[in-house]
């Protein structure tokens, strides 16, 4: 978020407001657009970032009115679900909230329930905030992110989206119009647990997502594992993921996880936290998240 | 400046306003509707003091532009009770005195509505993580959840 | 206040440490004539001048114990103890 | 529950009783009108320029383009209102100084910290006013800032004040400093004390400061007309205070000034100033529109006062069989920018509940870069007892004995010595702690990870000035009216008060809170006082115009009044030999009104006196997670002696809502500043007040030890309540993990820290 230097004008300027219908015709305006154009799914952070001063766009575009990026279908057998598609409604598809528990956790960890009611992942991972709830789940998922501009479509992991802090690698006149989640294998489970001073209401003070997938011996075979609010942005760690492969995430494995998640950690102290609080809980959330995600592979709850 | 003309529909009836982009939802209910009873407590989503419902969904009308109005339908607390006939959760909260200053009130019997809607026969940690999106002061949330839980009853029937 | 004409009994009239330290040289007890706290402000003024404004501006009184905004008309029995503290306000 | 008191239960009608409050329906329907909810025909917007910097002279402050934007009506700076002697007016607890009070709500020569208010605008729109405040140029000199209150007192610490003198020593103080006062209260002899002691504990303590977090950030509209006719609506915990401040500040004349006291949405002492108000009304009086003035919530914690945090010493020295033979406690308060913290209350509150011979509290007031400090909620109590219950809480296990047992050993009573002069005239205290030994869960065994902390607290509770007026309807119903806000259901404990003097139903009186010229003077809704001292005044009421109802129908039925009684709400004849007469209703006297002489009303007023303190002992159960320091509360049981409880639902509503601000004070409120001295957690998002899903049910446990001078028992219940939680909590955490904190918030991080610490990692 560039702050901008020159507060003179601008509030009285008029803001454009546009509601496309199409991504192509949304994408357009993004390209178009003289001054800061900023993309309106839930607004949860644009209108604070607009009240405050931080964000003075010249054109608010609303993309609420756009099909692929408000709906939820099911694709090659895997789900796609538009960005704008507010926190809410993927709480409360029961099928999505089944086959993807993890990512659930991240939608229902954001704000409160009036705020998930308009917050949507596209938002959460756009507005590239480094303790995104829904990241880290997203990630661990494998989610991979349609982004459409002036060039067309391309689709890119999740991971890639974020540079830092309120930066994201989109390019001018690109916006993430969808996410897709891949086919479940069986035998699989995904979670997220954060850690917040509070029980609600809270930014996460570190976050971990992680996925995997169980042979019929119970073996580990595949697992990702991310974190968030550790780094400037979240964290993919394969050496955590690295630690479950291979074994029935016992014990031993577990420990070797915290580890690993613990020496990928990076933090700052800031108001939220201090460097050696994140370094201990990222371990101390990775072992917890893994055993959560395990027994949903296993089908105990 | 040319403002956007938005027509919508509050507690059932059909509305019209002007206002700028940047306006919210909830500074066009309060400043220019003159619906005063959705509070400001934060106008940063912390607080849950302005809840509305917009087209049945529980939101934060400090983190709504006015001009997303545009052809919805909006509850507030205004239209909760039906005419003298006060909601089931109104009364709740007067006779379990949920309210001390009652500012949150508002926004407390709008979320509370809500849930009970989706789920009417919530448990008390249900109600209380609901409900952790409208902070009370003075309360201790006790006797508001106390309030929400007997409105359950009353309209299970139980 | 006719009733002061009649000389009345005494009653034991206690400062705080900071209030004797600022106002009566250390000072902390005496005994003076009254029957109403406005007796008792009169005496004391009359040892010390302008005491008596300062400790109706800025004190409470407990009488044996039993703290009172410092009002003339409250009576204070014979023989007890008036012991002007710092007024509190409370939030 | 314990009941003593004067009137056995079963001869109160409807004290005792939980009604539905006089004005419920408009709050849960939303027709209540706060500070924000008022507006005028031609009304201004106004906004306030706030200072970015901590400590800063102003240089200059150029409004021409702000004046030049189309819309905007008027600009005001701190020199456009009136200058004040620089003079320390009314008890030392709270002695106004005006010069300071005047550049608290606009700076003058420099600002004190950040979000200190600098200028104010007046414009036709919202938009306009919060566009021209960014006009506003103004050249600051920055100058080295101080936050915490340790260093403040540092010999180069910034001077806030480059003359102010610490009062209160001796000798008197020949370098200035930011210390503004020192107070001191001492009884007996301290080296006899400790020497006669089995264990002596000394030990440190930093609290945090904390925000009064009402959810109704202060508001006001203001009208000044050409008549010189001023209104306010405006919300506070007082608004005959309200009226008192803004005229001084503007000089008005009293009698100039109407203040209608719009509902107010939580204050908890933080609203017994004023900051928007003199604003604007000046900028009515320089437009001749009306003018509404918001703060937000940014503005709100900024520039609004929180209590002091604070660093503290406490040594206390007990024998083997638990007597307290010494304590000693040095308490360093942060006033904020300006002179005035609550650290005289601390230090005559933190040892008040206890026996002890020989005591020593020492109080300093210290100025530094942050927010002036307002009253909260027993202001000054909760943090000397934090030091002092946390202490009790060592000397117990040090000797073996039962927490709540060594309090009960020491517990005052009447006619028990207090640290600051006179004997204690209540018992009370003794009954709160036996509640808690009586409670079933008290002795329930604990799990892993978890413990149990008990801790008690002092409040004066107050009195004061009050006054109350009722009138009998020309129907026979009742209306009364005080000049108390009602911040949590006083209009409903006054109708029953009133209800049950004249022996009338709750529902046929008619409660009400006026406006400043149609009641007399009401002293701010705080300090405990409201359902002690105007209650009082409306029991006075009452009986006033029952001694006018036995005259009116003495005429009635042309006898001599002392044949008259009033009983049950009727005047019946004394005996047969007044003769044989029906009993008359209030509406049947009421009839008669005209040829009786004519409306039947009165009003009262008093100083109430007699006040009896507030003691509040408390137990919680709560469990710690050894891998994340979070603090989970599994049970919290409150006892307080409340005197008599008018009605019992909002007496336990004021325990459970105490309780819970001490939680959020104990566990995660704090104020974080930057290294420029910025406030970095200005909203609810980071500045964490408790959320209902971090809570359980909250036991209030109400104990009646009536105060006999009030007419029904009345002791008070509003502040008791928070001063034991913050110790009570860091006593269960200690007995959950062997560790001592000793400042708070005791957030995760720092438990987090004390754990590994002690696990040596």
């Amino acid at each position: 978020m560039e702050l901008d230097k020159n507060d003179q004008g601008c509030e009285m300027s008029e803001i454009r407001f546009e509601t496309p219908q199409t991504v192509e015709a949304a994408s357009a305006l993004l390209a178009g657009s003289q001054g800061l154009a900023k993309i309106l799914s839930g607004g949860t952070d644009l209108l604070i970032q607009m009240r405050s001063g931080m964000s003075k766009p010249e054109m608010v575009i609303d993309v609420k009115g756009i099909n692929e990026m408000t709906s939820v279908k099911i694709e090659n057998g895997g789900y796609r679900f538009g960005a704008a598609v507010p926190c809410m409604h993927l709480v409360e598809n029961k099928a999505f909230a089944k086959t993807w528990p993890g990512v659930i956790d991240g939608c229902n960890w954001v704000g409160s329930v009036q705020v998930r009611g308009r917050a949507s992942v596209g938002g959460n991972v756009c507005n590239a905030s480094p303790a995104a709830d829904t990241v880290p789940a997203m990630i661990a998922a494998g989610a991979i992110a349609s982004v459409v501009g002036p060039k067309g479509r391309r689709d890119i992991p999740v991971e890639q989206i974020a540079a830092g802090p309120g930066k994201t690698t989109l390019e001018k006149g690109e916006l993430v119009t969808s996410f897709y989640l891949p086919e479940r294998a069986p035998r699989s489970g995904d979670a997220y647990i954060r850690f917040t001073p509070r029980s609600e209401m809270d930014i996460a003070v570190v976050g971990c997502g992680i996925n995997l997938t169980l042979d019929e011996h119970g073996i580990c075979t595949h697992a990702r594992v991310s974190l968030g609010a550790v780094a400037e942005r979240a964290l993919v760690v394969p050496e955590a993921a690295a630690a479950l492969i291979g074994t029935p995430v016992d014990e031993a494995a577990l420990t070797k996880l915290a580890a690993a998640a613990s020496a990928a950690a990076r933090p700052i102290d800031d108001k939220r936290g201090t460097k050696a609080f994140r370094i201990k809980v990222a371990g101390v959330l990775a072992r917890r998240t893994a055993i959560v995600a395990l027994n949903r592979a296993k089908g105990i709850n | 400046m040319s403002k956007h003309h938005v027509s919508t529909v509050i507690n059932g009836d059909p509305v019209e306003f002007l206002c700028e982009t940047q306006q919210t939802l909830l500074n066009v209910l309060r400043d220019d509707l003159h619906m005063t009873g959705t509070k400001e407590g934060c106008g940063t989503g912390d607080c849950g003091a302005c809840s509305v419902m917009v087209d049945g969904r529980l939101v934060c009308s400090c983190l709504v532009l006015g001009v997303e109005a545009n052809g919805k339908s909006i509850q507030t607390i205004e239209g909760m009770a039906d005419g003298q006939q006060l909601h089931v959760l109104q009364r709740k909260f007067l006779e379990h005195a949920a309210l001390q200053c009652g500012i949150c009130t508002p926004g407390f019997l709008i979320a509370a509505r809500a849930l009970l809607e989706r789920n009417p026969d919530p448990t008390e940690e249900q109600v209380r993580f609901w409900l952790a999106g409208n902070l009370c002061r003075c309360t201790g949330y006790n006797k508001i959840i106390e309030a929400v839980l007997a409105a359950a009853r009353e309209m299970r029937g139980a | 206040m006719a009733a002061e004409t009649t000389e009345p009994q005494t009653v034991r009239v206690m400062l705080t440490g900071g209030f004797s330290r600022r106002y009566t040289n250390g000072v902390r007890e005496f005994n003076v004539p009254a029957k109403t706290v406005r007796g008792v402000l009169s005496a004391m003024n009359a040892l010390y001048p302008g005491l008596g404004e300062h400790l109706e501006e800025e004190t409470s009184i407990a009488i044996d114990g039993v703290i009172h905004e410092v009002v003339y008309t409250q009576a204070v029995p014979p023989g007890c103890e008036v012991f002007f503290i710092p007024r509190i306000e409370g939030g | 529950m314990l009941t003593q008191t004067q009137h056995t239960p079963k001869e109160m009608k409807v004290v005792g009783t939980s009604p539905v409050r006089p004005d419920g329906v408009q709050k849960v329907t939303g027709i209540a009108q706060y500070g924000a909810d008022y507006s005028l025909p031609g009304m201004l917007w106004s906004q306030i320029l706030r200072s970015p910097h901590a400590h800063a002279n102003i240089r200059s402050i150029n409004t021409a383009k702000a004046l030049a934007l189309p819309g905007v009506k008027c600009v005001i700076v701190g020199a456009d209102l009136p200058e004040q002697p620089f003079d320390y007016v009314g008890p030392e607890r709270v002695a106004v100084n005006y010069w300071h009070m005047t550049r608290n709500i606009l700076a003058r020569e420099k600002v004190l910290y950040e979000g200190h208010a600098v200028a104010a605008v007046a414009a036709t729109t919202r938009a306009i006013a919060e566009q021209a405040i960014k006009l506003i140029e103004v050249d600051y000199e920055i100058l080295p800032h101080v936050i915490d209150v340790d260093e403040a007192m540092a010999p180069d610490a910034p001077l806030l004040y480059a003359d102010m003198k610490t009062r209160g020593v001796e000798p008197a103080a020949t370098k200035p400093s930011n210390v503004s006062k020192r107070f001191e209260f001492r009884v007996g002899d301290l080296e006899a004390g400790f020497a006669s002691a089995d264990e002596v504990v000394e030990m440190h303590f930093k609290t945090a400061p904390v925000h009064q977090g009402y959810i109704e950030p202060h508001a006001c509209l203001a009208r000044y007309g050409a008549d010189g006719q001023a209104e306010l609506w405006s919300s506070s915990q007082g608004h005959f205070v309200v009226r008192a401040y803004t005229a001084k500040l503007l000089g008005i004349p009293l009698s100039n000034l109407l203040v209608h006291p719009a509902e107010i949405g939580g204050g908890f002492g933080g609203k017994t100033v004023v900051y928007v108000e003199p604003i604007a009304l000046e900028l009515s009086r320089r437009t001749g529109h009306p003018v509404k003035l918001m703060m937000s919530r940014e503005d709100v914690f900024k520039a609004t006062g929180p209590t002091s945090g604070s660093s503290m010493t406490v040594k206390i020295g007990v024998k083997k069989d638990g007597t307290i033979v010494a304590a000693d406690g040095l308490f360093k308060f942060q006033a904020g920018a300006f002179p005035g913290s609550p650290v005289m209350n601390a230090t005559m509150c933190c040892f008040a509940p206890y026996i002890i011979e020989n005591t020593r509290a020492v109080g300093l007031d210290v100025v530094s870069n942050r927010p002036k400090s307002a009253a909260y909620r027993a202001p000054g109590s909760p943090i000397s007892a934090f030091a002092v219950e946390s202490v009790l809480d060592v000397l117990a296990s040090k000797i073996g004995m039962d927490p709540l047992k060594l309090r009960l050993k020491n517990a005052v009573k009447a006619g028990s010595p207090t640290s600051w002069g006179p004997k204690h005239s209540h018992d009370g205290y003794a009954e709160t702690i036996q509640a808690l030994l009586d409670h079933p869960e008290y002795n329930k065994p604990l799990g892993k990870n978890q413990g149990r902390g008990v801790a008690s607290g002092f409040w004066f509770n107050g009195g004061g000035e009050s006054t109350a007026s009722v009138h009998i309807n020309e129907d026979g119903t009742v209306v009364i009216a005080t000049g108390s806000m009602d911040v949590g259901g006083s209009r409903a404990s006054m109708a029953l008060m009133a209800a049950e003097t004249l022996g009338v139903p709750y529902e046929s009186v008619r409660s009400t809170v006026a406006d400043t010229a149609s009641i007399g003077y009401n002293h701010v809704t705080g300090g405990s006082r409201v359902t002690f001292a105007t209650g009082m005044v409306v029991v006075e009421a009452c009986n006033k115009i029952i001694d006018e109802l036995r005259l009116r129908a003495a005429l009635m039925w042309d006898v001599d009044v002392t044949g008259v009684v009033w009983e049950d709400g009727y005047a019946r004849p004394l005996d047969s030999s007044v003769g044989d007469f029906e009993p008359l209703s209030l509406k049947a006297i009421a009839a008669k009104r005209a040829v009786t002489g004519g409306p039947i009303g009165v009003e009262s007023s008093i100083n109430a006196g007699g006040n009896a303190p507030g003691f509040s002992t408390q137990f919680c159960d709560i469990e710690v997670d050894p891998d994340t320091g979070k603090v989970t509360i599994l049970r919290f049981v409150a006892a307080q002696d409340v005197g008599r409880a008018i009605h019992p639902k909002y007496v336990e509503g004021q325990i459970e809502g105490g309780v819970v601000q001490g939680i959020g004070w104990a566990l995660n409120e704090e104020y974080i500043y930057d290294k420029n001295g910025r406030l970095s957690n200005a909203g609810f998002l980071d500045y964490r007040i408790p959320v209902a899903s971090d809570l359980p049910m909250i036991e209030a446990v109400i104990v009646e030890v009536p105060n006999p001078i009030h007419p029904f028992g009345v002791k008070g219940v509003g502040e008791a309540n928070i001063v034991p939680p913050m110790a009570a909590m860091a006593n269960a955490i200690y007995m959950a993990t062997g560790c001592r904190l000793t400042e708070l918030p005791m957030s995760p991080p720092k438990v987090l820290a004390a754990i590994d610490a002690k696990h040596g990692g």
